[in-house]
């Protein structure tokens, strides 16, 4: 009888609401499994930069998007391995420290486990459904197919139709911003919400940081709500998205997405850089 | 190739390659059609076509934004302003799911970094994949809306580095090995129809599904393109020439592009 | 190449919006599988009470929870099937003439396909999504299996799980009332928005009845918007779901669900009720 | 049976016994925990709960509302004022698929027309399927709130019909035929850990999973519970006798009923 730890999801009965630092600390060690996800809109960067001071590594990071935060993670060597569907700077161009760790293994060998953008939602929404797998309609004929073994086939059991088969993403942590918390740890989210409930909800713990904690959430429209209830722990920071966005709070500062390319093209470059502005903050 | 070519034909010429392709793009999307608008040239090409004939064009892109009217071009796929202006934004598990899987939308509009002679696209690495020459950022949305929209259309500027005989690594699949392979694939959607360059325009061979020319950009050579393409190319008889950009077209996609982040 | 027409979801460019009558007349006819979906709140109770006038027989219907507007239909022998998960009156008890036509076979007998919420939920997912199953953990033990032939198992080919599959629903027909469409036909509803989406999008053609006709849909919390792409005609059909309600335009008619119990216990009764307010009207 | 236990009960005493089983009901929901609440006696005993020791109780309704705070009780699980009382509402879809399914939820809160002696439910015929002598509602989301809840709860009243020895058709299994079955079925919940009724309470046998009588309400006799029962009652040692409600437990039961739909 009772419930079966690798499949159920066991959460406290309310978030934490606690300094970053701690909630870092007391969810995400070595060689982890993390998702720190966003679709370009409310990405975790200072969740991430707190990960990079307390110096977090082998650590196998997921995101359908890796952008310029996880350059930063993988170029300071964080990273064991990558779970992803697209890793670049949308609109720029390459990541060159996630260049560098494939093309070159500077400075660790990174070993890929690569997805499209479907496969990946499909995975988490598994994660998040308590389902070892997820039916899809992808993938056909792609080279993806024998390089990535968590996709496989599964037969249609009435039609007899072949499809594809994803297996569920279940991070240890998966980190997140968000523009509102109540005091209860209550959790809002607008504009481009992306894969941010699945990834909460099929995660063992989750971490979420704010813009703003609020008496009272105030629903908005297309807002995703994220019970107390569902999250460890709640982190107060303004601002904690950028050069990300935080819709109806902050600027996506596309100067700086744009800049990138150039801090992070050389090693050396780009070391100082994250010296000065990461790791010193 | 390009760049050389670019001073080459804006010297005396009132547009440049890359505008025409722009152009060439936009004159594809009919108006009240669904478009799922992939990163870069496409994002360009569909508000243009917004802006000039198609103003009930449905732009859907994959961070979720159905319906989406921006003022000014995004930098990415995210930016606030898709969502401001959509007529709804869902997650992205039901944008992949309940939107695109089912063969709702009418149009992928994708780009490539290699595109082969049977309009494969690569968007994964240059070289080897477990020793690349070059990473790219990967598949992201593209292998399943190039598998599921009712028709793909692919803008990439001409090159022998991008329109390759075979491309290093099948991201997402065109007509793979010619005809008949999508239904083997179980592929439903239509595939590539048509591929948009700053030189001319290609499209599938009916019996064999190879890429040939069927349109060269005003001022452009027959000699140009295969020198600019990767494979031996066949080419339509008769060969049309694309019609040049009206005063109109030319305007709107400069207008757009000087809304473009960072644009001068 | 091209498209399989079974499989692949065709609609028109724009929805048009045209009277009740007409949207019902163009789109169910006799031996149709409809479905009138709402989850207590929303039913579509104009819209039924349409197909009753124009005498639409051999249907099969299709809801998770028919209720009244099902018995009505169900009474009055337009249903040759029923595909359903809960047939009761909510909150009251039986309906009578679900139960007639399934222990009388009066005035027809009623066949009966018959699932889980949950696993209707997936079918209509399933449907939306292009797929012809869902996977789900449900029915294990339960006597529904043996007598329901669209639930089957399907193995993970990850684990070696053994999981429950459904079949997916395709409605040809799927009947809706939402708060509000825009002159375009853009469709918004809002406040229990149940299995409204995917029944829609699941659909070969989609009708939906609205409260009000506004110039531009201002978007609300929680809301579901359905692109006017998606839909096949709109009537604009003020109180469409009493005794049923729209959130935020019509109160439910909780007395009516109440007498409806005296109304509809006996046949002759019942069928006097229905001529009198129903097809008179 | 009841209704003549009801009148006898009611006779002298300052509660009914539907009064008392909404009590003993409301004290097994603890503070902030998760509750799945079913239709009709269980809605009534989680809004009690609420109202006395658990103000944190989270309330989840099938139709999509999740940490809904009614002031006043639904006729039913759709009703407006759990949509507008809600922390958020989310679509059928999601509250089986995300929320039930992956175990989330403590506590499932149901009743029954038939319940058996292994704690299996029917809520679906009264006879044989095929040629029922009474077609009841059917399963609705009972088989996995049962299947997937953390434990279940369920409130039926006594009676030799509704407490029988086998169900005429299992929807949702409580401990199947018995210990071990839970587990060769998959179900990882715990299942049905109480039964309450308006004469006492049961729980399963930690060794053979059928239940067994632990608990008497004040002023019913061991005989008034066997010939309710429809099963050879197992009465565990020693039979404890349900603490009787407390003058607020009354008040709030009676407040509570006084804002249901149509009442007097």
């Amino acid at each position: 009888m009772g419930l079966a730890p690798e499949t159920v999801v066991e959460r406290p009965r309310r978030a934490a609401i606690v300094p970053l630092r701690e909630a870092i600390s007391r969810t995400v060690a070595d060689g982890c499994t993390v998702a720190l996800e966003g679709f370009t809109h409310l990405i975790p960067f200072a969740a991430g930069h707190e990960l990079l001071r307390q110096e977090r590594t082998d650590l196998t990071l997921v995101r359908m998007t890796p952008d310029i935060l996880y350059d930063q993670l993988i170029g300071m060597g964080c990273a064991r391995r990558l779970v992803f569907s697209w890793g670049g700077n949308p609109g720029v161009g390459s990541l060159y420290r996630f260049r560098d760790a494939v093309e070159h293994g500077w400075p660790r060998p990174l070993e890929l486990e690569e997805h499209s953008h479907a496969g990946m939602a499909n995975r988490y929404a598994a994660g998040a459904a308590g389902l070892p797998f997820a039916v899809m309609r992808g993938y056909a004929g792609s080279d993806l197919v024998p390089h990535t073994d968590t996709i496989r086939s599964v037969t249609c059991p009435f039609t007899g139709e072949v499809l594809t088969a994803v297996s569920a993403l279940r991070p240890d942590v998966t980190v997140i911003h968000a523009q509102q918390a109540d005091r209860e740890g209550n959790v809002q989210l607008w504009g481009i919400t992306g894969i941010q409930k699945e990834a909460v909800l099929a995660a063992r713990s989750a971490v979420v940081t704010v813009e703003e904690a609020v008496d009272a959430l105030e629903p908005r429209p297309g807002a995703v709500i994220l019970p107390s209830w569902t999250i460890d722990f709640v982190s107060i920071v303004p601002g904690g998205a950028q050069p990300s966005y935080a819709h109806g709070y902050t600027e996506r500062d596309n100067a700086f997405y744009v800049a990138w390319a150039a801090i992070s093209r050389e090693r050396d470059a780009f070391r100082a850089w994250m010296e000065a502005h990461v790791l010193a903050a | 190739m390009s760049s050389q070519l670019e001073t080459q034909r804006t010297a005396g010429s009132e547009w440049t390659p890359a505008e025409m392709m722009t152009v060439a793009a936009a004159r594809e999307l009919p108006d009240g059609a669904t478009c799922l608008v992939g990163i870069g040239l496409p994002g360009t090409a569909a508000n243009v076509a917004r802006r000039l004939h198609a103003p009930r064009l449905v732009l859907v892109y994959e961070s979720g934004t159905i319906g989406s009217k921006p003022a000014s071009l995004p930098l990415s796929i995210g930016d606030g302003i898709l969502a401001e202006t959509a007529d709804t934004v869902v997650g992205v598990v039901e944008m992949f799911n309940y939107w695109l899987q089912p063969g709702r939308i009418d149009i992928g509009f994708l780009g490539a970094a290699q595109l082969d002679r049977f309009a494969n696209i690569n968007t994964t690495v240059v070289g080897r994949y477990d020793r690349p020459d070059v990473r790219l950022p990967g598949a992201g949305g593209a292998p399943e809306i190039a598998a599921s929209c009712r028709e793909v259309i692919v803008v990439v500027r001409h090159g022998p580095d991008k329109l390759v005989e075979s491309v290093d690594f099948v991201t997402s699949v065109g007509h793979g090995a010619g005809r008949g392979e999508r239904e083997r694939l179980g592929l439903r959607g239509a595939g590539p129809t048509r591929v948009i360059t700053d030189l001319g325009l290609l499209a599938p061979d009916p019996e064999t599904y190879e890429l040939v020319l069927t349109h060269l950009h005003p001022g452009v050579t027959l000699e140009q393109v295969r020198a600019a393409t990767g494979w031996e190319l066949r080419v339509a008889e008769p060969l049309a020439t694309t019609p040049p950009p009206t005063a109109d077209e030319l305007a709107t996609v400069r207008a757009v592009e000087r809304t473009r982040p960072g644009a001068p």
